[in-house]
């Protein structure tokens, strides 16, 4: 078990890291810690999509490219810092759709160069892609299809319910998260609370664990997907997000936001 | 019975969905997920719905990967598929307008449509609305094209495209929409004047049903009831229902 | 909830059936059921492996094929019907490689004509399979890859603790279970016990949940692997494996044995 | 001390772990377990022992692929292969004998070891029985090849070959194997009439260290007392340890 500050110390200026959508593991706290470090150039990878997370960190200039199905903030609209940087030009895109992103996953987690996917052909997307290739089919003539390159994270962030002092970690049905655990090099996890017992000897629990052996580093920190919830312990903070959403639309209001927000809470994280 | 569009639109949408095995409906689709239930409701509990937003209504245990799995292994029979521009093509446009990367206006992104499009055989489009910005003559980005040639492998795609003022049904073979009803107080013209694109118009133009009596029941009961878990704000706004009293 | 004998129907004879390996949930009530009713020509798919269930088929003649990484009945030796059906040239192998197993059903799975896979190359086992290809990586020169095409069985049959009244199947860890599921036409499961709550709404229990979207048929059946165990349910008859591995020995002994435990069991399953 | 012959390969095997993140052994392997579970106590924790077989050291959750996956993320160091044929470029046969598919000894089948040869950096091979019927000139069927050529993706391979006789080091550049140490009791006359293939010999032969005092007393005592959980029969008749008292 480590602490917030220096569970992203091991996130490093330049990493690729992936991150969790809006709806699974948000590791906002981790996400906070990263601003206050000013890191930067980091290269988002959206699992398959990202929000809030991925919104204040292209905000706060800590974001060098972004490899998404889509960055949303969902009910509260778009996601104005995005928005705003890719109209300017500020960050490297690497527009991309939902499967194609666990594909590439996937890839990594079994270790093969490639996936192949099907749909794609004749989308804009893959004009843009010129690290996807379309190959033949092997096993059928005249039948092409898409080869999409793994996709090995530096880093996998995110927030999960608990964790046990094996360093096992709980996602239950969140299940995008382990993939993401095999897939990265490293795996950094916040968590509400660690418990006692060992998550993998309950049989229950085991079939929602990660086990340790893809987990880097562990940091308990208490509502860490603040003010996204988390599904079966808190439900998102709905005024402090239509706040965000307001004050996030100009660079001023953004600042406005870290200042009252990021930078004014280093101790509660 | 006095109706809203919504309710219009839910009941226009669900016998579209109904005989069907399988119904998926992703995040932020209200309209799209209660007339998924609707037809569930009027089926006997078929089509099965699985709607991402909602806990009670989401079967998926193997992560955000399932959905396109589930799709692509052929088990889900319609989707819904949204675009900030759709044009008379079926190609639709989730990512921006004017320029990329460096849009004038972006979207948020393509979410699955670039695959979702091609595996889910009733993909129906839906948009509240209906404009010249939205229904343009060819979109700027095409996040999913709204066809393919024959030697890609296509067992999906487009249906209809459902709109606040009309249905437009979507002929495959030869790449074109064609007007199938009219909304209730909206004419051809209106419709004309608010469509970027060409499309057929058969000789004689119907008006889409008001819905009847007792699918407003449903709705304004135990759909309303069931979509007030998810959307409880859609169902207060709209459904006039109180997630405490529904 | 249907009976094991309407549900062993669904696997007509000359269909390709995915079974777990031993230490999985191994449906051998259902292999009687089905020795019982005669079937014939099935394709067996063992996931990656099998043992008792394979043994049986193949002794009592129901067996056209095998596709396996292996057939063994571990601690008890060899698999005696499978290795004088082999000897005597009466079935079709297919021999492959474990991960070459699950590749080919994560292709059914995703959706996909083939799988990459590292490995393999240099392998008799190649030699033998002309249906899996060798390819160029797309996105290497020089760098050749197996491509294994997608493996949809027909059915997936298997053994679980439970399931809930909506169609729900809990597996716990045992995931090669709901690959098989997804990558399955039908999935037909026998199943300890049928339990009143909603799987899917424990979020502990859900996390190893199939859902019934996948499945097609399920028979309640008390110690439905017997004499495989269950694990955290009940150990296997060791003496009764061992009794099964020295009579299987020879024909005359194997039919011995399906006289007194399969054929005269019809109606204690 | 006196010791068993599973002792002495116990204390052999343990060494190649040290130093190692994480081991992992296939089922049925008893010595394998247990001179990886004795490594682990030598190194206060570390490897991190996976043994499919065991409830308590399997700490797999994502199914029957995951040790296939895991290995190939380059996350286990070490594993360990047998073969019912083995031969001097460590090509191993787990298929069968004298013809194919209708071969006169069938095996049980490759297993994964056509995979995990190619990827995990240090595969032991490993056999009790170590006869000419074993240690052929040339194996009838390849169920996974010692070497590959360059352009080949394969960062794992042989690193040694452990018999109830002697250790054979590979050396994967000549492709060949070295005799490493012979077992007490052992000559290198007998391996040399035991073995049907060509091996290097050094100038000096090296005799396989006895198990230490230390090393006996941590396989009878806590390794004995883990690996009774997944082997209790082995723990009983090799260690004489029952599992009531273990």
């Amino acid at each position: 078990m480590t602490n917030l500050e220096t569970l992203v110390e091991a996130i490093h200026d330049g990493a690729s890291v992936a991150l969790a959508p809006d709806y699974s593991g948000c590791a906002m706290a981790a996400v906070r810690a990263l601003v206050r470090r000013g890191a930067r150039d980091l290269r988002l990878i959206a699992v398959p999509q990202a929000g809030f997370q991925a919104d204040m960190l292209i905000g706060a200039g800590c974001v060098g490219s972004v490899e998404a199905a889509a960055i949303t903030l969902g009910e509260y609209g778009f996601a104005p810092r995005f928005t705003d940087a890719v109209k300017n030009g500020r960050i490297t895109l690497r527009d991309s759709t939902c499967p194609a992103i666990h594909a590439g996953l996937q890839a990594a987690e079994k270790g093969v160069p490639f996936m192949p996917l099907r749909g794609i052909l004749g989308s804009d997307l893959l004009t843009h892609r010129d690290d996807w290739k379309v190959i033949e089919n092997p096993f059928s003539p005249d039948d092409a299809i898409v080869a999409l390159p793994a996709i090995r994270p530096d880093v996998a962030l995110f927030h999960a319910a608990s964790a046990d002092r094996h360093g096992n970690v709980w996602i239950g049905v969140r299940r995008e998260l382990m993939l993401m655990a095999h897939a990265a090099h490293r795996t950094l996890v916040t968590v509400e609370t660690v418990v006692d017992d060992d998550l993998l000897a309950d049989e229950a629990r085991a079939a929602g664990t990660i086990p340790a052996l893809y987990v880097s580093a562990i940091a308990e920190v208490r509502e860490g997907a603040w003010p996204i919830g988390l599904a079966g312990r808190y439900p998102a903070d709905a005024a402090h997000l239509a706040e965000y959403a307001r004050l996030a639309r100009t660079a001023a209001g953004f600042e406005r936001y870290l200042d009252e927000h990021v930078r004014g809470r280093a101790s509660a994280a | 019975m006095s109706y809203r569009i919504e309710e219009l639109l839910i009941t226009t949408l669900a016998p579209m969905l109904e005989g069907l095995e399988h119904v998926a409906v992703g995040a932020a689709s209200p309209i799209p997920g209660a007339a998924a239930l609707l037809a569930r409701h009027r089926g006997g509990g078929r089509p099965r719905v699985s709607m991402l937003a909602s806990r009670r209504h989401a079967s998926f245990t193997d992560g955000a990967r399932e959905l396109f799995d589930c799709a692509a292994q052929g088990r889900i029979d319609a989707f819904f598929l949204g675009g900030g521009q759709i044009d008379g093509s079926a190609n639709i446009n989730l990512v921006g307008i004017d320029g990329y990367p460096a849009s004038r206006v972006r979207f948020p992104g393509s979410f699955g449509s670039a695959f979702m499009y091609f595996v889910v055989p009733r993909v129906i489009l839906f948009s509240l609305e209906h404009s010249r910005r939205v229904m343009v003559p060819r979109v700027d980005f095409v996040s999913a094209p709204g066809t393919s040639p024959s030697n890609v492998y296509r067992p999906g795609g487009p249906y209809a495209l459902v709109t606040s003022r009309c249905v437009f049904r979507f002929d495959r073979d030869r790449g074109r929409f064609a007007l199938a009803s009219v909304h209730p107080g909206q004419t051809l013209e209106d419709i004309r004047e608010q469509t970027g694109f060409d499309f057929d118009v058969p000789a004689r133009i119907e008006q889409t049903p008001a819905p009847g009596a007792q699918d407003l029941v449903l709705i304004r009961g135990p759909v309303g009831k069931d979509i007030s878990e998810t959307y409880p704000d859609f169902a207060r706004r709209v459904l006039e229902l109180d997630a405490a009293t529904a």
